[in-house]
Formats: structure tokens, sequence, C-alpha cells
């Protein structure tokens, strides 16, 4: 782990925000209805309009907008949301917070889930628990989460009534009643990862248990515990910790819907409110601020793995 | 003064699965006072969609509309029977010809950062108002108003560009809400983030995507309201979601509940439905100034394959009453009932073809996708219309995409319109030739006149008269077809007393909110 | 190509996987032929009705029948995934392969700017694109093989770059094979069995990520009617009428199995490890 | 004397898609105590799987049909896993053919090692920590204690085989089945391994099986030797008796097919001038990355000439630059230095013409990886044909040169053997009328016999067209019989260029004179 190695993963993370930044600016540049009618709706009349255009410098040619936004951020300020006039940074940031005290429930339920059962899977290879994890594994990654979403609402929340439907508690305000406010959610995307892990703990373990080294272990007679605890698991496990770190992108971005049912303003939920009403300000601070979060993940994820792996050496 | 007993039983045909009785839970205005109002509690409200804007100048959504009555007011509010009652101004009176109105405020207003409300601010407040650039939506909505003065602290004089005889029912409008001169003269973009009125409550923080929270202005101008200690408003945007929030308590009240919804919530427990009929409607208007719809009988051929009821249940699920092309319905003031028109393929087939369209006409018809309402009667159109040789193509669009290239510039498109306080505000909005949004450009002189003659009178009978010939107008010559007007729909706990659904959907009055025994105590 | 079936036939996920594939074709093809009734026909009387005699699996909101809206459905989702997943996975390939092809700093560029792409989640991309080009199936499908284009340029690079280091590479190399040659004829053949396999499984991706954007109200628009967007609208009605939003869920879940059992039937039949 | 291990008339099956194999056919085999068998044969013999049927580690889809196997009086079929575990790594041990994935890279060495004795010699944590230590320094490894916290990436192969090796000799156990144990090591360490293999045997007086594809190795390693063929034991005789008089005709092949310096198979001397001149090559592999500094050179200022129809041998070990030398020279890689060629000075892969490419042809070590595995063979021949103005239809003949049937042409490289492959390899190579062909280590992969004819094809082609050989390879016996002269390389350098017959010299280098101790002569000669 040297600084060389250390200064070209920044220098990835700032070039993964500056290329998130640009492609949303550039797609968002080439919106057909003007952010200024959105904003002023049924009762923009020409003057408000050209005064609003004014205000948000949306005369100006696209890519001074882009450099007058990249001499903002260097000032730290993401500017003020369209919308609602509140700065963005905060805004986006709070929701930053809900979307990680989500994904991080969610991760942590499914780990303590798919890594068993995608164990379980490969030791009783072609045996029913096997064909019963490839069943669960096929349905996660057939169901879209809103589907999901639903089906849970109506059994738990309406049906059973054990579950609060929707909305978000903040845990400092209430830790009992935000954490029940999270099953449903934590669910609805623990399914899909469950799916998608398992099966990938389950053929990397298989892939171990025909290697070399493990069938050198069994050839020396050591008890069969510890040539799958200490010698399969180990290193069958390793990968999770990229899978993880990869599937944090989706966690932030990909569970709009979930985050739309269950009314849990998290970071993704606000993108997508922003970009159709075309807050390009708030769209273009919660891009960055998710990507960045997405580049520091990996980062993060190599490093464990190198402190994990002796094989890796960053040099 | 309203007409709870002349609703006519719905035409409810038999057959429809789930035909939705018609329970009136309409709490009327006598029932406020039942109970002895208790002080205290939290009240929690959840409304569909972000109240995303705070200054009260630029609301345009109902959560902002209620948001900004809890901290903002006017100088006067609407009863539920669309008739002014004093807000801030205690008395009003006006000269012989309507040109000049004089409100008399109330003494010692004071704003939440405890400066003094006078008619200064009135004044400044309207200014801002009627500037084109501050871009408010009552600029057109709070009648013909050519300047504000402040004649001393505690009267304001307004001096109207013409005759106008609802000026204090006028001056109700949503947006219409006093703020300090200071800021209405300085910068008004501050309004965006924090509240300085002189409402029943006062702001204490403000997530517009998830929650609003206000507290009581112990310095209200009336000591006895607000009862609530505080009020928080909560962002559901499901519909689903919201219904089960408020059946399993998490929430009290739901401002405005979805059609789908309200089956479950009237049979819910511990939940009481509230339903008021209202003259929110959908309208599909038509071009009259360019073919083929300056062809009166090609307008009058499409309003005659529209089965109104069948569209009360498509579009409204039942919760809504048959319209009749004619934007004014029993909860407006001056409503002259007219015969219920029936659709008639055979004759709309044979007046389509004297138009010169014997084998039929190929349109587009389009609908923006917000509210969902929209593409769901332009769809039910299409296939209304088909039998009698309308060949309608429907071509739905984003809202901004629709505003910005088919508002006011097509001529075959759907509208989506709230109650409005008057019948003379609904028709000098839309359909006057002079109007702000003149979609269908019918610019019928006949109309113009009477609409401006009642406008200038406030003789009750000839109002009366005058507005029944405009309505009967429109009923003939159906610039537009307006097949279906909404209920306006909510759902409360039964421990929340003195809430009343107001038909203009824009109005809520929390201010006359309390919570009775079995409320939850809320931090 | 026909071993290819034969072998995939003997896989069960494969076989599993076909026959899932041949009824969604049938309904893609004569669909609307099959369907009883004409799916955008509404019916005030028949509004909400139960799955029965009249209507086998229900009738909506404006009455319209459920069983012929999803045959009608089928051709509008399917195919669309179908081109989405094609055009991400084309475009993909190329970027893949020339990356692995030229190798070395250029090859460094074109990763780091994928790399970068991917912070943003398909859907999310997917999202900017349509609310950008305007909702509508077509833009839609647009969007998504767009959002699919730089996962499936890593994967084709990763096995394009085992491709370029294997000796009948440099064997052409070597021989004084065209730059053109060498991509096409010898590396491209055995990137593609991969790259099939990979576009196989994200097809079913697409048709979720197809029916998530109709759900949001980006994807297919009314009256069309797609799966993803008869979810949408049944949703409000769930209580009254829960066929209504339970029968285009189920579509959706099943074309999207198919896809998979076909992707990892695929896996097996293309690339077969000898047997001793 | 009971012996150490009995094996009687053991009989094994395979059941795959395609139905049962045979793979063990009523084999016999005794082992004394301190006594070493080797078992011989080529790939598919059957030689690992009586490994694995001795250790109990057979897969799943194996049937035993028939047969004993008794380890000192416990007859192993018998025993329940429980007690076959205990067995394991106890009485009976297991040396593994690539000693890089014997080991757990994500345990230190110390780790793999103490896990053995505590579990079967019950030591507790520090006293198993110093008998391991014991253990490695037994084998030779310099700075024992130091090596139990490394992992296994940060030592060599050698090394790497000593530590597995001491592990299995942890325990004394009675028996240690040897899997083709240096295969996968150059010479020189393959040959340290062998000694320490044998001075360990003198001390512990270990019976031992060693398997092994090599028969000269084994006719050294062993005392006694069966000969294995498609699942049957074709015969069995004292190592040195098997080497000079085998009785079966497939060992008299086997036997035949081994090279032998002293049997030279060229006879002619090759012309004058030359074909190609190397001048000053450096190989450079790594490109400048971001921040990272480029990778040493793999090979420095080589210079060396080819006369026409020469065959030069280069020999080294992995890694001594012979393949960076291949590369460069036909433009697969990057270097410094010049080639000179039909009186052209080319400086990089760009001056490489066409004639160039079509005179100076490669065929790669790894046959199934040298033939597009999506094209027929016929289409791999036609393209040089193709590209040099050869006659598409002409490729029957080129297989017909290659000994191979003409209806071969329409299928595909998976359907044919190791051997097939190369020889189309070798076609497509020939079928640009070349006057220089590289064999980069062409035979290593491929068994003895098919070796063989291999050479003997390269010979006969060269025969009838005159073509020069560059032909590289780690095995020395095989260069004395065919090369005129042989270059010897080592970490980049060329430390020796002579002609063939003065390598048994004294004037050579040192690490010259070391590898030709290192490689085995068959015993008996």
């Amino acid at each position: 782990m040297s600084g060389a190695w250390l200064l070209r993963r920044l220098f990835t993370v700032v070039y993964t925000m500056l290329v998130v930044s640009l492609l949303v600016f550039a797609i968002t540049q080439v919106l057909p209805a003007d952010a200024a009618v959105t904003l002023l709706g049924e009762n923009a009349t020409p003057a408000a309009l050209a005064a609003v255009r004014l205000r948000l410098g949306l005369n100006d040619p696209a890519w001074r907008q882009y450099v007058h936004w990249l001499l903002h951020l260097a000032h730290g300020d993401l500017g003020v949301s369209m919308r609602t006039g509140q700065p963005v940074a905060p805004t986006m940031l709070t929701a930053l917070g809900r979307s990680l005290l989500l994904a991080g429930l969610s991760l942590g339920f499914m780990l303590l889930i798919a890594v068993p059962l995608g164990v379980l899977a490969a030791l009783r290879r072609g045996r029913p628990i096997d064909l019963l994890v490839g069943l669960l594994s096929y349905l996660g990654v057939s169901v879209p989460e809103f589907v999901t979403a639903t089906l849970l609402l109506i059994v738990l929340a309406d049906h059973l009534q054990w579950l609060p439907a929707t909305g978000y508690v903040a845990p400092s305000e209430n830790l009992v009643g935000s954490l029940q406010h999270l099953v449903l959610p934590v669910l609805t995307i623990s399914l899909i990862l469950v799916a998608h892990v398992s099966r990938m703990v389950r053929s990397e373990t298989i892939d171990i248990l025909h290697s070399d080294y493990v069938r050198a272990a069994r050839l020396k007679g050591l008890p069969p515990r510890t040539v799958l605890l200490r010698h399969t698991l180990r290193n069958a496990l390793l990968p999770v910790i990229t899978i993880v770190a990869l599937d944090v992108g989706y966690l932030l971005g990909g569970i709009i819907v979930v985050e739309e049912i269950f009314a849990i303003p998290g970071i993704g939920r606000e993108l997508f409110v922003a970009i159709t009403a075309r807050d390009l300000p708030t769209v273009q601070a919660g891009a960055l601020i998710m990507a960045g979060t997405y580049a520091v993940a990996n980062t993060l994820a190599d490093i464990a793995y190198a402190l994990l792996d002796p094989r890796i050496r960053y040099d | 003064m309203n007409h709870p007993t002349r609703r006519a039983l719905l035409a409810g045909t038999a057959g429809a699965a789930l035909q939705p009785q018609r329970v009136f839970a309409q709490a009327t205005p006598s029932q406020v006072g039942a109970g002895t109002p208790r002080r205290g509690g939290t009240l929690r409200v959840s409304v569909d969609q972000a109240a995303s804007v705070l200054n009260p100048l630029l609301t345009r959504v109902n959560p902002e509309y209620l948001v900004s009555e809890l901290l903002y007011s006017g100088l006067t509010r609407l009863r539920p029977d669309m008739t002014a009652e004093p807000d801030l101004a205690e008395s009003w009176t006006a000269n012989d010809t309507l040109t000049e109105w004089t409100f008399r405020l109330r003494d010692n207003l004071r704003f939440h950062d405890s400066s003094p409300c006078t008619a200064k601010d009135v004044a400044a407040t309207f200014t801002a108002i009627l500037d084109p650039k501050t871009a408010s939506p009552a600029r057109t909505n709070v009648g013909p108003i050519k300047e504000v003065v402040a004649q001393d602290d505690r009267t304001a004089l307004f001096r109207l560009s013409a005759p106008y005889a609802d000026m204090p029912a006028a001056l109700a409008y949503t947006n219409a809400r006093i703020i300090p001169a200071a800021i209405a003269t300085g910068d008004l973009s501050r309004l965006s983030r924090e509240a300085v009125g002189t409402g029943p409550f006062k702001l204490v923080s403000f997530e517009p995507d998830r929650r609003v929270i206000v507290a009581r202005n112990e310095a209200f101008y009336d000591p006895a309201r607000p009862y609530l200690d505080r009020v928080e408003v909560l962002v559901y945007p499901d519909p689903t979601a919201q219904s089960s929030a408020l059946i399993s308590g998490d929430i009290d009240l739901i401002a405005g509940a979805g059609q789908s919804e309200y089956q479950r919530l009237s049979t819910a427990h511990g939940v009481a439905a509230l339903r008021v009929a209202s003259g929110q409607f959908l309208n599909i208007n038509m071009g009259c100034q360019q073919p083929p719809f300056s062809d009166i009988s090609v307008r009058r051929a499409l309003a005659m394959t529209v089965d109104r009821t069948a569209m009360a249940g498509f579009v409204a699920q039942g919760y809504g009453t048959p319209g009749n092309d004619v934007p004014v319905n029993a909860a407006y003031h001056f409503f002259k009932p007219v015969p219920q028109k029936q659709s008639d393929i055979a004759a709309a087939k044979k007046l389509l073809a004297e138009a010169g369209f014997p084998n039929g006409i190929d349109l587009t018809l389009i609908a923006s996708d917000t509210p969902g309402s929209r593409t769901q009667l332009a769809i039910a159109v299409r296939e209304m219309a088909k039998p009698a040789g309308f060949r309608i193509q429907v071509q739905t669009m984003p809202h901004a995409t629709y505003l910005d290239q088919v508002w006011k510039k097509g001529n075959f498109y759907v509208g989506f319109y709230n109650m409005q306080a008057t019948a003379d505000a609904i028709f000098s909005l839309l359909y006057t030739s002079t109007a702000a949004w003149n979609e269908t450009h019918w610019n019928n002189a006949d109309f113009d006149a009477a609409v401006n003659a009642a406008r200038v009178t406030t003789d009750e009978a000839m109002r009366r008269d005058l507005y029944g010939r405009a309505q009967q107008l429109m009923y003939d010559d159906v610039p537009s077809v307006i097949p279906t007007f909404f209920d306006l729909l909510a759902a409360r706990r039964d421990y929340m007393q003195g809430y009343v659904l107001h038909p203009r959907g824009a109005v809520f009055r929390l201010d006359l909110v309390w919570l009775g025994p079995g409320a939850p105590t809320r931090g | 190509m026909t071993d290819t079936l034969h072998r995939l036939l003997r896989t069960p996920q494969g076989m599993l996987g076909l026959v899932l594939l041949f009824v969604l074709l049938l309904a893609c093809v004569f669909g609307p032929t099959l369907a009883p009734y004409d799916p955008d026909a509404i019916d005030f009387l028949g509004r909400f009705a139960v799955p029965g005699a009249r209507h086998i699996l229900g009738a909506d909101q404006l009455g319209r029948d459920v069983f012929s809206r999803l045959l009608a459905g089928a051709r509008a989702t399917v195919p669309l995934a179908l081109a989405a997943t094609l055009l991400g996975a084309a475009a993909g390939a190329v970027i893949g392969t020339l990356s692995a092809y030229l190798g070395g700093l250029w090859d460094e560029a074109i990763m780091r700017t994928v790399d970068a792409v991917m912070a943003i989640p398909g859907l999310l991309l997917a999202l900017l694109l349509v609310s950008t080009f305007g909702g509508g199936a077509l833009n839609a499908a647009l969007a998504i093989g767009i959002a699919f284009a730089p996962g499936m340029a890593r994967v084709t690079r990763s096995v394009a770059l085992t491709a370029r280091q294997a000796d009948y590479v440099s064997a052409a190399i070597a021989r004084g094979e065209s730059g053109g040659w060498i991509v096409l004829r010898e590396m491209l053949p055995n990137v593609a069995a991969p790259v099939i396999i990979e576009a196989t499984i994200r097809v079913a991706f697409a048709v979720m990520l197809f029916s998530t954007l109709s759900f949001l109200g980006l994807g297919a628009q009314p009256p069309l009617a797609e799966w993803g967007l008869m979810v949408s609208e049944a949703r409000p009605f769930l209580h009254q009428a829960p066929w209504v939003i339970v029968v285009p869920c189920c579509a959706i879940a099943l074309t999207a199995v198919s896809f998979n059992l076909l992707g990892d039937g695929l896996r097996d039949a293309l690339n077969p490890r000898d047997e001793q | 004397m009971t012996p150490a291990l009995s094996v009687q008339g053991f009989t094994l099956d395979y059941t795959t898609r395609h139905g049962t194999r045979r793979v063990l056919d009523g084999v016999d085999l005794v082992i004394a105590p301190d006594e070493v068998v080797g078992l011989v044969g080529e790939s598919g013999s059957g030689k690992t799987s009586l490994a694995w049927a001795i250790m109990r580690h057979l897969p799943r889809n194996a049937h035993e049909v028939a047969g004993h196997i008794l380890l000192g009086v416990t007859d192993l079929r018998a025993a329940g896993p429980r007690a076959v575990n205990a067995l394991r790594g106890r009485r009976m041990g297991m040396v593994f053919q690539d000693p890089s994935t014997a080991l757990n890279p994500t345990l230190t060495i110390g780790r793999q090692v103490t896990e053995v004795l505590t579990y079967h010699r019950g030591l507790s944590g520090a006293a198993a920590w110093h008998a391991a230590v014991d253990a490695l320094r037994h084998v030779h490894l310099r700075e024992a204690e130091a090596l139990m916290r490394r992992y296994p990436h940060q030592i060599s192969g050698g090394e790497k085989q000593r530590v597995v090796i001491a592990t299995a000799f942890a325990c004394q156990p009675e028996l240690i089945i040897f899997d083709e144990p240096t295969s996968a090591l150059d010479v020189i360490t393959g040959a340290r391994i062998l000694a320490l293999f044998a001075e360990l045997r003198r001390q512990t007086g270990v019976a031992a099986l060693y398997i092994s594809h090599d028969l000269a190795l084994v006719s050294r390693v062993a005392d006694r030797v069966a000969v294995l063929r498609d699942g049957k034991v074709v015969e069995e005789a004292a190592a040195d008796t098997v080497f000079r008089a085998p009785h079966h005709d497939y060992t008299r092949r086997l036997v035949d097919a081994v090279p032998r310096p002293e049997r030279r198979l060229v006879f002619d001397a090759p012309g004058e001038g030359s074909l190609l001149r190397a001048e000053k090559i450096a190989v450079r592999y790594a490109r400048r990355r971001l921040f990272r500094a480029a990778a040493p050179p793999a090979t420095h200022d080589i210079g060396f000439a080819i006369r026409p129809g020469e065959i030069l041998g280069v020999v080294g070990e992995s890694g001594s630059g012979k393949s960076s030398l291949a590369r460069a020279l036909t433009g697969l890689a990057a270097f410094s230095g010049g080639i000179q060629f039909a009186g052209r000075t080319i400086a990089g892969p760009r001056d490489m013409d066409r004639d160039y490419r079509r005179a100076v042809q490669i065929v790669f070590q790894h046959p199934d990886a040298s033939l597009n595995p999506r094209q027929t063979i016929g289409q791999i021949l036609s393209r040089p044909l193709r590209l040099y103005g050869g006659d598409p239809r002409s490729v029957p003949a080129l297989l017909e040169q290659a000994r191979l049937p003409a209806d071969y042409a329409r299928r595909h490289p998976h359907q044919l053997s190791g051997g097939e492959k190369q020889r189309v390899a070798v076609a497509r190579a020939f079928a640009a009328r070349p006057r220089l062909v590289i064999c980069d280590e062409i035979t290593a992969p491929l068994d003895v016999s098919v070796q063989a004819s291999i050479i003997a094809l390269l010979l006969a082609l060269r025969e009838a067209h005159d073509t020069a050989y560059l032909f590289i390879t780690h095995d020395l016996n095989l260069v004395r019989q065919i090369a005129h002269r042989v270059a010897v390389m080592r970490a980049g350098e060329m430390v020796d260029l002579l002609p063939t017959e003065a390598l048994s010299g004294a004037a050579t280098h040192p690490y010259t004179r070391e590898l030709i101790a290192a490689t085995p002569v068959p015993a008996g000669t």
C-alpha cells in the first residue's frame, strides 16, 4: 500500500466524479422542455420567464454554465435548488445519510442470509437445497423491485398490519420506530441482493473446493471442518467484498422505486424528483455525491481486499 | 346557503362491481361546534406531493396552499359556500360604481417577527403580486386592481380599472397572502427559506420532500385559535402507502385521498372518510378559431358521443358528478340547473356527416401525464367517439413539454382545472375573449357581454339571470366538452374534530381543528 | 449453430428457458390475433370484472380485458427490451474489443471512463436519458441500450483481453495479418460466445428496467398495453382488484426468468468442457 | 515382512455421459518398506487415478470394480471416512505436481506445516512451531524461522516444493506418493529436489510410489519400475534392466523415444553465410504505465547468426528470456538493436515486410492455444496460403506433408489430440515455405512418444525444404540430438553459443556445466 497507489486511486475518484458531472450536464443540457417553463408552470408570463432564465444563467452557452458550475464547486458551493430555493448540499447530504442507513441495513441483512445459503448450496451441490437456492436466486433476479415492494406492502402492512406501511423516521428521533419503518424496504432490497450474492458465493465456493490446495489440505488428513473454515471459506468469501462495493452504486441510485413506494427521501428519490422537475443543480449535486460515494466505496473495498489477501500488493 | 339536499342519488347503474354508495359524511358547518374544542396536541397531515415552494405569492399546488394557509393570512377567507368572511380585514365597503373598495384591518396585527402589520404591508404585497416579474399566479385572479393605497395604518383603498362585484371573494385567493412590506419591496427570495407571516402557526422546520413542521403562533389576532400546539405536514407520494399509514395510525389526516383508496378508507376501523362535490373538472379543449372545430356541428357531434355518467365512473371512479360542457356546477353560487346531456351516437354520426365528414374524421388528442386522470379521459373519449366516426389518436407527453409546446397553442387537448371562488373567476380565467388562459379561442361576444355585465352589479337577481344566460350559451355552443366534475375526497382519524372538507380544494382551516379523546400523544 | 441448440436442450435451464421463450414468441407474434377482445375496448359495466368466464383473467379499471392486454403487451415489452440489449451489447462489444486490442494508455483511458459512467446505476442513467428524450417506448429502449453499454464494454474487454493474449492472435500478428482481420475474424468469434451469454442475461434485466421506467411513468405511455404500464395503472386499485396487478407482474417475472435460464443454459452449451 | 503397500487385482471404472470407461484393469503392485517403486505411463494411462485410489480421494463418478489396497495390514477400501482421515498425513502422505497451487495462498507457510503436526501428533502451539522449523531445516530451507511467517507467493517454486515435502515427511509416514514432483520445476531445481528425496529416503527408510511420464528420470530414482499402459501393468522390473533390456514392445518403444545425447539424428552440416543475424537485441515488455516505472528488459544485447538450414538450439530455464527472443524475432515484442535479413536491417515490428514475415515463421508451445478454436483446420491452413500467394487448394497436400488424414480439414481443433494439433501448427508454418521456423518449446507439453514423432516430422520437412530452425527447449538431451549449435541463456543473457559436440568439453560457462550435470541420463547406459 504505497503513496503512488493511493495517489492513483485519488485520481480515479476525481476522474469518476468529473466524468459523471460532465455526462449529467451534457444530458440535462439537451432538455427539450426549458427548465424555466417547468419552474413557473401555467403562470409563466414572458417577462417572468426571462427573469428566471437570467437569474439561473440559463441563457449562457452550455459549456460556460458547466465551467461556472465547476468554479462554484471548487468553492464547495453546490448551488441552490431551482425547485425549493434551498441550498442543495445539505438536502442531498442528509438524503445520502438516509440512503446509506438503508443500504447498510440491507447489505448487513443480505450478507447474513446470502453467504450461508451460497456455501450450503455449494456443499450440497445438486441436492434439494442447491436447487432451492437456485430457484430463489432466479426469482430474486427476475422480479423487479416495485413488484416485490407492492406485494410486501399488501401482505405485511395491510393484511397482517404487523409493520407500519411507509414513511421515514430518523433513527435519532425514535430508533425503534425508525427500524420498524425500514423493515419492509430492507426486505424488498435484500431479496434481490441475496439472489445475486448467494449465486456468486456458490460458484466461488465450488471453484475453491476443486482447487489443489483444498485437495492437499484434505490429503493431509485435516478434519473436514478445518478444511472448510480455514482453507475454503476464507478464500471463497474474498470476492464478496468487491461485489458489495459494486452494489453500493445500485443501493444509492438504483432503488429509486423502493424509496418512492416506501416514501423514504433517500438520494435516489431526491434525484428522481429533481430529474422530472428539471431541477439541474440538484441533479448535478446528487449525481456527483452519489458517484463520489460509489468511487470511495470501491477504493475501500480494494483496500480491504488487499488487507485480507496477502497476494495483493499495491505498489 | 349551500344545497346538501338537492343532490339526486347518482344514477348508479347496476352491474358496476363496486358501485360506491353515496355516503354523505360531509360535516356541515353547524356540526363544528358539537363538542367543546380542547387545546393542545400535534396533528399529522399527509399530502401526496412535496410542498416545495414556501413563498406564499408563488405557491401552485394544494400541499403548498395548505402550508401557506397555516403561516400567512389574506384580507378575507372563503366559507365552504364560497362567500367571503373577514380574516385580517374586519370589514369592507365599496363605492356605488364598485370601482373602489376600502378594507378596514383589525387592530394591532403582528407578523411572526412581532413587527406590526399595517395597510402599508397590504399595499406593498399587492404591488409585488401585480408585478409581472414576480410571476405570481394571483396576478390575474385578484380582480382588475389598478393600484392599492394605504390611507392610514388600518385602511387600505383598492382602486380598480373596472367595476368588480366579487372583490371580497377575489381577495381570498390562495396566493393573496399579506407579507411584510420590507420583504415585498426587498429580497422576495428570502421567503423561499423562511416564513414571516401573520398566520395562526409559525414555521419550525422545512424539509420539502419529507416533512414541514409548524407550531402555534401565540401572538395570533384571535387568542382562541389555533387549538393545536403543532402541525406536521408529511409527504406520502404513494396513495396505497398513504392509506395504510392512516389506517395504522401513523397519520391523522389525509388532505387529498385518491379515488381508488376511498373505498378502503370508508370501511376502515377508526377512520372517517370525507367527500364533497366540487367544481374541479377535466375538459377537452377544442380550438374554435380553426377547422375542424371552427364548425359548431363538429363540436356538438363530439359532445354527443360522450356518456357523461359512464365518464364519471371511468375517470373519477364514481366519485364525481356528470358535467354538461359548462364549467360551473351545483357547488357554485350562481349555478343554473340544465337538463343532463345524454350520449346519442346516431345523431352525432349524422351531424358529423352534415359537417362534411361522411366517413369519419382523424384527430390527435394530446394529454399531459399529470394528473393521471387526463390520459384516462383521453382514452375513454377515444373509445366512446369511435362508433360515431371519430378516429382519435391519443398522444401523451411529460407535463413540462405540454406546457411548453401544447398549452394555449394546440387545438385539441385535455385540460384540468381546480374550482374557482366565483362563477366570474372561472369564466374570465378560461372562456371570455380576454381570458388569461383563453385556450378555446371561442371569443363569443354575447358570452363576454353577459359575464362583464354580471361583474359590475351587486343586484342578485340580475347577476343570476346574466350568469344563467352565459351558462346556456356554453351549453349550446360547446367551446369545450366538460364531461365530469370531481368530488374532493379526504379521510381523518375519528378523534380529529372540527375539520371541514372545502369544495374549493385549496382551503383547509386547520386552525379550527382540535383533537378529541383517543388521540395519540406525539412528541 | 444446430449443435449448440442440441447441447442447450440437454441442460435443464436451457430446456426450461427455451420452452418459456417459445411461449413468449407465440405471444409476441400471434398475441393480438389470439386475444379474445380488443385490448383497448373499454366497457363501463365490465369494470373490475373478476376472472371468470367472460374475462379469463378479469378486467381492469376501464373494463378492458386483462388477458388480451397481456398478449398485446408482450409485443410492446419484449421486442423493445431485446432491441435495447442488442444496442447496448453491440456498442459495448465494439468499445470493449477495441479497448482490449489497442491496449496501453488507450485501454486505460477508455476503461477509466467506462468505470466512471458505471458509477451511475443503470436505472438512474436511463431516467436521465428518458427525461431528456421525452417518455415513450422507443426512447426508453434507447436509454436502456445506452445504460447497458458500459457494463457490456467491461465484460467484452475482459474476454477480449484473454483472446488478445492467446497464441492464435500472436500467430496472426506474426503472419502480418491486418488489425481489422485480427479483431473481426480472430478475436470477435471467440469474444462473441461470452458476450451472447452476458447479453441474454441482460435481456432479463432490460425487461425489468423497461417495466420499472413505465412504472415511474417514463417508459411506455398510455394507452399502450405495456406490462410495466399495466402494473403502474393497476397499482391504485390494488385492494379492489388485485388480479389486475398480479397478472402483469407474473408476466414480467416469467419473461425475466426465461432469459436468465436461457443465459445459464447457453453458458454450459457454448463452451463445453471436455468430459474426461 | 508385510509390504508397505500392496495393490491386488485393482480394477476401476469412470462413469461419464458417454458410458463407463475402464481406467485401471487388474493392477497388482507391491512396495516393500524402504523400497521406491516407479510408475511410468503416458497421459491417460491411469497412473494418477491409482494415486487417488490409494489416497481414497476418488472423484464422485469413480466406481471401484474389484481388488484390494492394503497399507501395511490395513485394508484401505474397508476403512470408513474417519479412519481414512486419521491415516492420511500420518501413515501415508503425498507430494503434488505443481507446488505453486498445493499451498493455500492466504495462509502463512508456518500455519500450513504446524496444522498437520498439531492434528496428527497432538503437539501444542509452541512445540508444533519448533517441530515445523526443524522440518523445514531438514529439507535444507535457508532461514527456516523467517520462512514460517512468509506467504507462498513470497517464495520460489523450488522452496514451495521443499515445504510440501517437509509437510509430507513431518509425521514419519509409512508411504509417500510422489505425483511428478519435478515436472513443474526447471531442470536444475528439479535435480536438487531429487537429491533431497534420495537423502530423506536414506534417513527415514520410507516406502514411496514415484509416478512420472519421464522414464529416464524414474529409472534413476526408483529401485523397481512398473510400466502402465491403458490401465494395465505391461512390465515390471528393476530400474536399470527396464531401460537396458525392455521385454514388452511398448516399453521398448518408450525407451527408444527417450532422447539420448549420444544418438545423433542430424548428420549434415548447415549452409554457408548467414540467413539471419541478430545484433544487440534487448526486449522490453512493460509499456509506460501511469505513475509506474518501466519493468527491467527481458533480454540484454543478444547477438547471434543463423546459417541457412541450420538447427540452432536455445536452452535455458523459464524466465531466461528464450521466449522473449522468439517474440522479438517475429515482431510480437518491441525490441532495441537490429536484425539483418536478406540484406536489410530491421529495427522493429513495423520494418518487417511481407517477405520477412513469410520467411520467418513461429510455432508456439501450447497447441490448443495456437489454433483458433472457432475455425476449422482447413480455414487455419488456407489463411497463410492466401496471404503468401500459395494455392488454397493445396490444403490436403499440407495435411499429408504433416502425416495427417486429408479429411481433418473439416474438423475443429478441439476434435484433435495434442500431438495432432501441434502437427497442424507445424503445417501452418510450412504453408508459407519459410526459410526459418522458430519452435518455442513445442514438445514440452507432449508425451515422450508423441514428442519423438514431432521431431521426426521436423527433420523430414527440413530435409525437403532446407529450412533452418531456432529450436527453443529446456530439454538438453533433446537439443544435443538434433542441434548443430546450442545457445545457453540465463536471466536474459546468452552465456554460451557453441557447437553441440563442444558442450561436454571444458570450455563452457559454469552455468552450462551445471545444466548438463542436472539433466538426468537414463540409468544403465
